[in-house]
């Protein structure tokens, strides 16, 4: 039986609920799940005064409510367990997390999995900006784990991603991979512009056809041997691939001339 | 009598825009309370002063639109901001330094947002900043020793009129003796702006690919290869670039100016963040520089003010008790048009008017405290008003140019208002007492340098 | 006992402790899969000569493979950990990587891994690079065709070396016959292969030799050439012996090869099926023939 | 049929002057309401000095004064207006991440009222 | 609001009055420690408890223009280090460059009551100046950036010295400075004026001033010394952190003679080897010289292992450094007089120049025979945050931790240092020495650093402790100004602390010299320039003495 979190009362602004992870919450009573503290804007609440706390966490934490896109920060730092909304979710999801799993049924906002380094995140509907990036100043994004977008994303998708897999089934927005160190993304929707600027290593995997920027050269048109490889594991996650694109062959093109030049983007062109 | 009573101001400092003028020479009519001259002055300082004037007969605060009495409006103001759960301060450019210091005092006490015009101003280039340094000068540098420089996306003939002539293209320095004869001037914009006729070379690019064509000057700079199709991606065409990344390469002391045709379009952060990182790989073959071209006067010293304080230059948030700093979370923008606050202070600024109006709709739905000069659509639609006296003309303080100098401002002549710092520091002492009813000795750091002391009480 | 017309001698195979490698061949289709593989376990047929002793576990369909093309799976055996992976370093890079088409991946899970695809990469001259997909790493080597894919690391495991059963028969005809039909039944078998020639090997060995330089030499027991010279193990009617050799991964299914060559290999004109062994003393496993049936 | 064409707000002398006059003075109000479009675009458009335009798209809509611009002096299908509240009417209000709504180059639909 | 106090029954360590560990009462009135107290003071028994002076930082980037550009360019280090406020103090962050008000309170949190920001240029004075007033709790000054001044420079190159000393002497009233720094004097000039180019040797004349580096030196210490600054020019010498640098330190502190003079992080100016190749230590070859020169104070600039903010007016080191790792880099140039660069670093262990460096730095504090004339510092945040003190000073009086940790680090390093023969450990009277009571002494503050009657009621009180990193971290009780700001591990009051500068007599028919040279090549107006009195909140002169 997971440990239920009901939403009962609309936050007026933003909560954070940092709290809420498998972490914090492991041997403790739903009485006791309740007294620990979120932050409604400036006051410290508790998440009782939210949401009705029942059942018993085996392993899953599951919330369910109208509101929880105003709830920010659910799963940050978490290690392990689970944790399923039913619902949308605010900003910071799963932020610096390490191991564990995240399952949204509806849309996330910004900042999806940000610095993570571990555990999968897996989102039905859209995200936001920033999905697997790191916060500003910082060089280095999300270091391992993985996130998936069965919806679009938005802009900055990876930013200075440092490894790790970022699956989008919809579209993804501008700047995709911006600063990327290495690491995977795959995009079978359309991609915004100036996709993979400033990457050093990694690459960006587009199941169709994409405008590059002038930094970008063609290489060649193959069938990269590892993309099978992914292509299997995201179908066992749930993601469609159709065989065609499976099948390849992709256009390789290598950049970003400006950086390291080490990195590459992947078009289909069957 | 009117010119009976005539002072003269030197070495006064025009707040208008961000080039700090501080050279301006005022007449003063004492008894009319005008400015009748600013010699020096550009055409938008010469309107900053001709069109000061003082409403003698508005009220100096107002609560739901009725004239009250300062200590009444500054107790419902600290009021209105204990009781919210997530307030927020913004604005802030176009005031002092030691105003700026106590707005950042009580979001602190509050914790509360704070944030300033930079967000949507040269915002982005300070992300850009965080992101990959700059290499960059006082203005002086520029008049003194650089002989190539070049104005991206930014029209300061309009913007910033003294520009050319008292920094960057005619002015004459220590190795530019010939002022304009000795450096190359270039212009990039989309479109022919009142700027260009300054400049040796005008490059029109494409709407929307200053980014490509930064990248392309990046990567030429480096000797990698780039597209052979740049003209089409930017309107630009190689030779174009090639001669550019020669002239840049070759110059003894270059600098790049910027401005909101960067940070305001598609890219945002980026398209900064790349005119900053060509200006720094070009000190690989020559010193070179580059700068935003700030907009209004003291944004530039919010921007400080908050750093000192905060640690970070705006969008930042105290609500768990330290300062917090994320764009796209605590910008005002954001935090409006997502509907996450609950109160706001808004100091010497207009969202009312310039915002997205998802934004603004959310501003008229809140209790807003406003500090300005003069009525503004937020003033109108706030809670609590304050007018306040103009900055530079009837107070005195500091404010920071776009170079992060200082200046000190020099009064012209009085204001039946208090400044913006009184009103401030008062507001911040009551909500520091609703706050914290116990440790009303708990204020042992002197309030911020008193600029002026004299007549809030009217 | 009898198995049919053939005396299964009541004697044990004297088996070592080995570690061993699965490899998994993929290529764009089945021809290529098997010449990498045939040529990763070409002269690897005893440790004593080849270092390793290797050969192709069972050809995989798409569906068997990591990245769902047609391949071959392959073991290799070595005494130690080490050697396995030296073993594996060179014969991936020398006969994986160069053939066209192919990407190899290691087909065992544990907790003992030798560095191979880490070690592999330095060929790509610092272009390659390296994809990690659900706590494996694999690298990519630019090679003329495209990039080869090598897996960083390989299990290895504790294994079993020198399952042998020996059938001694009348005739070189009907003995060879016999080893044929057992080689084909033990092939059948999962995580065992059959080093030799076609799995098959004549020059059976013993310890020792007189000249002082040679560890080993001929199996004087069992040539029926030497049977008026020397104390011989071969029945008078015997003219041929042949000997089967198998590696596993487990001893069960080292067992499960030998029992099903020993019912493969009982044939008319097979005399007897023995197997060899150092009096107990060298290996440490003893698998006995007579256990093998009864189970 | 309206036209599409790129919206640049941007700053000038006379929306910097007439700031200073009051935000509720008529020439700030006219300033902000003008928009300078390439003579030939006007042509081809069938639009004269001094009509009203409504500017729209997905966020809102404006209504605005036309004045030509030498086809030198601005691109086709690029149109002028200086900051004010008719260029807020159109901005969206996400930043992405960034504080900075998009305020420059929107693509808005031209076309002429009354 | 200062209290009357009696601190009674404490371990009393106040070198500068001969005072070693005895045991003794010290009272407070009016902010000064006296014989007597009028009133009847409040007593506070620090009994088994070490008493000390207030710490005083000679040499720290705090406050001003590339500190603050230092902070605005991290956010992900403040990020991870907030810095909560209370109903007493404001709040900030904190990481290798802490916000104005953590600066203050961290500093009073290690016992440092004093701290000298030791580079802005003058036309950042006024910036800096309004930091300190943010920065809480200790008294702070600054040294204004004159060897790179092109006026000053050009007074030297026509040999004017009388207006050279009555020049320098307006700059530093114009700015409200303590005394003079030279940052790689004459460096400024190839790097800006020539496509990033470096000086080579002290005495290479530049082309377009035509002055060497070794006579800026020389007339800095000269003007300085005429003009009775309470301390000498604070120098960082050309070359830092290059190979084989020894050589021009040593020839900098030839120039000097015997006349006073300061140098700042000597570690990072003691390196042997070829230039280019991998440095050695030299630091025998400069504790020699040090030892041998009386007229010579220097700090350290201890490099300590983590992450550090490389933040200088040496504008050419900063990029030299960035050519490793090609991160974010700050350069900025100010106009006629200085310029400086910034990159967020780290030190670490394994890295054979990182252990080097800390390893010299060690073995200079070991060679040193004077404790008086050798300070504690890591150049805050260059070599390592000040937050690294306690560390710092368990290091120095802790010989088996110091081998602990010198295992730690890159053997290679350490078999090229002679950190591993010296056995030294400082004892309690020697830290204070040289983090209170010889700072005090070399910046000519004749009230701090030590506890005789009449010196500032500056004072830290630790709990005496086997682990000295943790009793140096976390002081029982810290006195500032007469005021009791931390009691029992808590901050109990804020205070913003004095500001602390000279203002040397100089002739002001100058200023006439000064003005022409401004209105061509400033971009500011003279008569906006120098920082008027309004921006003093509390504040001291400290008198100069010709």
């Amino acid at each position: 039986m997971p440990l239920l979190l009901k939403q009962i009362a609309p936050p007026e602004v933003p909560l954070e609920a940092d709290n809420i992870t498998p972490d914090r919450i492991t041997g403790q009573t739903p009485a006791g799940v309740e007294k620990l503290t979120v932050m409604h804007g400036n006051e410290t609440r508790r998440i009782g005064d939210f949401f009705r706390v029942t059942g018993q966490y085996d392993g899953v934490i599951n919330l369910q409510g109208d509101h929880l896109g105003r709830v920010k920060f659910i799963g940050a730092r978490m290690s392990r367990g689970v944790i399923r909304v039913d619902g949308d979710v605010g900003e910071h999801l799963g932020a610096g997390m390490s191991g564990g799993a995240i399952l949204i049924s509806g849309n996330a906002a910004d900042w999806v999995g940000p610095e993570m380094s571990g555990g999968r995140i897996e989102i039905r509907g859209n995200a936001g900006h920033m999905t697997g990036s790191a916060y500003r100043g910082a060089d280095m994004g999300m270091t391992g784990g993985e996130i998936i977008i069965h919806g679009n994303a938005r802009n900055e998708v990876g930013n200075a991603m440092r490894n790790g897999l970022i699956a989008i089934a919809g579209n993804s927005g501008d700047f995709t991979g911006v600063n990327m160190l290495a690491g995977s993304i795959f995009v079978s929707g359309e991609l915004g512009i100036r996709t993979g600027a400033g990457m050093k290593r990694g690459s960006v995997i587009s199941l169709k056809d994409a405008e590059l920027l002038p930094t970008f050269d063609y290489s060649c048109t193959y069938q990269p041997g590892y993309l099978t490889l992914y292509f299997r594991y995201l179908t066992g996650l749930g993601l469609e691939i159709d065989d065609e694109r499976v099948r390849g062959p992709y256009k390789r093109y290598c950049g970003d001339s400006v950086e390291m030049n080490r990195g590459e983007i992947l078009l289909y062109s069957g | 009598m009117s010119g009976e009573n005539v002072k003269i101001v030197e070495n006064a400092t025009c707040t208008f825009c961000g080039c700090v003028c501080d050279d301006m020479v005022l007449t003063v009519d004492l008894d009319q309370k005008r400015i009748t001259k600013a010699k020096n002055a550009c055409i938008l300082g010469r309107a900053w002063y001709a069109e000061h004037y003082i409403e003698e007969d508005a009220p100096a605060a107002m609560i739901d639109g009725k004239p009250a009495s300062i200590d009444e409006a500054v107790e419902e103001a600290a009021k209105t901001l204990v009781d919210a759960k997530f307030p927020i301060t913004y604005g802030l450019s176009d005031t002092t330094c030691e105003a700026q210091k106590q707005a950042v005092a009580i979001a602190d006490i509050i914790k509360g947002s704070i944030d300033t015009t930079t967000s949507v101003c040269h915002g982005p280039s300070g992300i850009a900043f965080q992101g990959v340094g700059e290499s960059t000068m006082t203005l002086g540098e520029v008049k003194n020793r650089a002989d190539l420089v070049i104005y991206w996306g930014g029209n300061p003939a309009e913007s910033h009129p003294r520009h050319f002539g008292r920094y960057a293209v005619t002015a004459k320095g220590m190795f530019t003796p010939r002022g304009k004869k000795d450096r190359t001037v270039v212009v990039v914009d989309v479109r022919k702006t009142p700027s260009v006729p300054a400049a040796n070379q005008f490059i029109q690019v494409k709407p929307g690919k200053d980014f490509e064509l930064l990248w392309a000057l990046r990567a030429l700079v480096k000797n990698r290869k780039i597209s052979p199709n740049i003209e089409e991606i930017t309107g630009v065409s190689l030779e174009t670039i090639q001669a550019l990344v020669d002239k840049m390469k070759n110059c003894r002391y270059g600098a790049l100016f910027f401005g909101m045709g960067l940070t305001m379009t598609r890219g945002r952060h980026f398209n900064s963040g790349a005119l900053i990182a060509l200006a720094t790989d070009l000190n690989e073959y020559t010193h070179f520089v580059a700068k935003p071209v700030r907009g209004h006067g003291n944004v530039t010293g919010a921007d400080n003010v908050m750093s000192w304080q905060t640690g970070y230059p705006f969008g930042v948030n105290f609500s768990r008790g330290f300062p917090r700093f994320n764009p796209g979370e605590f910008t005002t923008v954001d935090l409006l048009a997502k509907k996450d606050v609950d109160a706001a202070l808004i100091i010497a600024s207009d969202p009312a008017s310039n915002f997205p109006q998802a934004a603004i709709d959310h501003l008229a739905g809140i209790p807003v405290v406003s500090l300005d000069t003069k009525a503004t659509m937020t003033s109108k639609l706030a809670h609590v008003a304050f007018r306040t006296a103009t900055y530079g003309i009837n107070t005195a303080g500091t404010v920071y140019r776009m170079d992060d100098v200082p200046i000190t401002l020099r009064k012209a002549f009085d204001s039946p208002f208090p400044t913006d710092e009184e009103i401030l520091t008062a507001i911040k002492k009551r909500v520091r007492a609703l706050k914290f009813p116990k440790n009303q000795a708990g204020d042992k750091v002197p309030p911020g340098r008193a600029s002026q002391k004299e007549h809030w009480k009217h | 006992m009898k198995l049919k017309s053939t005396e299964i001698v009541d004697t044990f195979a004297e088996a070592f402790k080995m570690w061993g490698a699965r490899v998994i061949i993929t290529a764009a289709n089945r021809q290529w899969a098997r010449a990498a593989a045939q040529a990763m376990t070409g002269f690897a047929t005893s440790v004593i000569g080849c270092k390793c002793e290797a050969g192709i576990e069972s050809i995989l369909s798409p569906g068997q493979t990591p990245d769902g093309r047609p391949g071959a799976s392959v073991l290799l055996f070595a005494m130690d950990k080490a050697s396995v992976g030296k073993r594996l370093l060179e014969r991936i890079g020398q006969c994986v990587m160069t053939c066209p088409t192919t990407a190899c991946f290691n087909g065992l899970d544990g907790d003992n891994a030798v560095q191979v695809g880490s070690q592999l990469r330095y060929f790509g001259d610092g272009f390659q690079g390296s994809k990690k997909l659900a706590g494996r790493r694999y690298w990519r080597i630019p090679v003329m065709d495209g990039e080869f894919v090598v897996e960083e690391s390989f299990h290895v495991q504790a294994s079993v070396g020198g399952g042998n059963i020996i059938m001694l028969g009348t005739d070189e005809k009907k003995t060879l016959a016999a080893a044929t039909a057992a080689t084909r039944a033990m092939a059948e078998i999962k995580e065992v292969i059959l080093p030799f020639p076609n799995g098959v090997v004549r020059s059976g060995s013993k310890v020792g030799s007189r000249y002082k330089t040679l560890p080993a030499s001929t199996n004087t027991a069992y040539c029926p050439t030497l049977k008026a010279v020397t104390d011989s193990s071969l029945p008078p009617d015997v003219n041929c012996a042949l000997e089967i050799v198998v590696d596993g991964l487990t001893e069960t299914a080292v067992r499960d090869a030998m029992t099903a060559g020993i019912h493969a290999a009982a044939k008319p004109g097979i005399r007897q099926i023995t197997a060899g062994n150092y009096g107990g003393n060298l290996g440490q496993y003893k698998i006995n023939l007579h256990e093998l049936l009864a189970d | 049929m309206p036209e599409t064409m790129l919206l640049v707000p941007g700053r000038s002398s006379k929306q910097g002057t007439s700031l200073n006059k009051g935000k509720f003075e008529d020439e700030y109000q006219e300033i902000t309401s003008l928009v300078e479009m390439n003579e030939e675009d006007m042509v081809r458009l069938g639009f004269n000095n001094g009509d009203k335009l409504r500017l729209k798209n997905p966020v809102g809509e404006t209504i605005v004064t036309c004045k030509s611009k030498k086809a030198t002096d601005l691109p086709h299908g690029m149109i002028f207006i200086a900051y004010g509240p008719g260029s807020s009417r159109l901005m969206e209000s996400d930043t992405a991440g960034s504080g900075m709504p998009l305020s420059k180059h929107l693509p808005v639909q031209v076309e002429k009222i009354g | 609001m200062t209290e009357c106090l009696q601190l009674a029954g404490g371990k009393v360590y106040d070198p500068a009055n001969n005072i070693d560990g005895d045991i003794k009462d010290i009272y407070i009135e009016q902010g000064r420690i006296v014989e007597t107290p009028s009133a009847t003071p409040r007593k506070i028994n620090v009994s088994g408890m070490a008493v000390m002076p207030g710490g005083v930082d000679i040499h720290c980037h705090i406050a001003g223009p590339k500190v603050n550009l230092a902070r605005k360019l991290q956010p992900e280090d403040h990020r991870l280090d907030p810095h909560p406020g209370t109903e007493q103090t404001r709040s900030g962050v904190g990481g290798s460059v802490p916000s104005t008000f953590a600066t203050g309170y961290r500093y009073a949190t290690l016992g440092y009551t004093t701290a000298m920001e030791a580079a802005v240029s003058p036309i950042g004075a006024r910036h800096a100046i309004e930091e300190f007033h943010d920065t809480p709790v200790i008294d702070k000054g600054f040294y204004v950036l004159l060897g790179n001044n092109i006026f000053l420079q050009q007074l030297l190159r026509e040999g004017r010295k009388e207006e050279f000393r009555h020049a320098v002497a307006w700059w530093i009233n114009a700015t409200k400075a303590y005394t003079t720094k030279l940052v790689n004097p004459g460096g400024d000039e190839p790097w800006k004026g020539k496509k990033n180019s470096r000086v080579g040797n002290i005495d290479e004349k530049s082309d377009v001033i035509e002055v060497s580096p070794r006579q800026v030196i020389d007339a800095f210490i000269g003007a300085v010394n005429e003009l009775g600054l309470p301390h000498p020019p604070h120098i960082h010498c050309n070359n830092l952190g290059h190979s084989g640098n020894f050589d021009t330190t040593l020839e900098t502190m030839k120039t000097a003679g015997d006349r006073r003079v300061h140098l700042a992080h000597i570690q990072f100016h003691s390196y042997g080897g070829e230039p280019g190749k991998n440095p050695k230590s030299a630091s025998r070859q400069i504790a020699e010289y040090v030892n041998s020169h009386p007229n010579i104070t220097c700090d350290v600039g201890q490099v300590m292992f983590g992450k550090s903010t490389i933040m200088t007016a040496d504008s050419a080191l900063a990029y030299t450094l960035r050519g490793f790792k090609k991160a974010k880099w700050v350069n900025a140039d100010t106009e006629c007089e200085s310029g400086c660069g910034i990159l967020p670093f780290s030190y670490q262990e394994h890295i054979y120049v990182h252990a080097l460096q800390w390893a010299i730095g060690l073995e200079l504090f070991l060679l040193s025979e004077d404790p008086w004339r050798i300070v504690l510092s890591t150049d805050h945040p260059n070599g390592g945050s000040f937050m690294n003190y306690p560390k710092l000073i368990r290091l120095l009086m802790d010989r088996e931790f110091r081998k602990e940790e010198i295992k730690r680090v890159n053997q290679k390093a350490v078999k090229r240092t002679l950190l591993n023969e010296l056995d030294r450990e400082y004892t309690l009277n020697e830290i204070a020495i040289i983090t209170r009571a010889g700072p005090a002494r070399a910046l000519g503050l004749k009230n701090k650093g030590h506890m005789g009657p009449g010196a500032d009621a500056d004072i830290t009180i630790y709990d005496e402790m086997e682990d000295k990193e943790a009793m140096f971290n976390a002081p029982r009780y810290v006195v500032k100004s007469g005021n009791l700001i931390i009691e029992n591990h808590e901050f109990r009051r804020d205070y913003t602390g004095k500001f602390l500068h000279t203002e040397p007599g100089y002739d002001a028919s100058i200023v006439d010299q000064v003005k022409p040279f401004f209105e061509n090549y400033y971009s500011i107006e003279f008569d906006n320039y120098a920082v008027d009195d309004s921006y003093l909140h509390d504040h001291e002169v400290i008198a100069s003495s010709p």
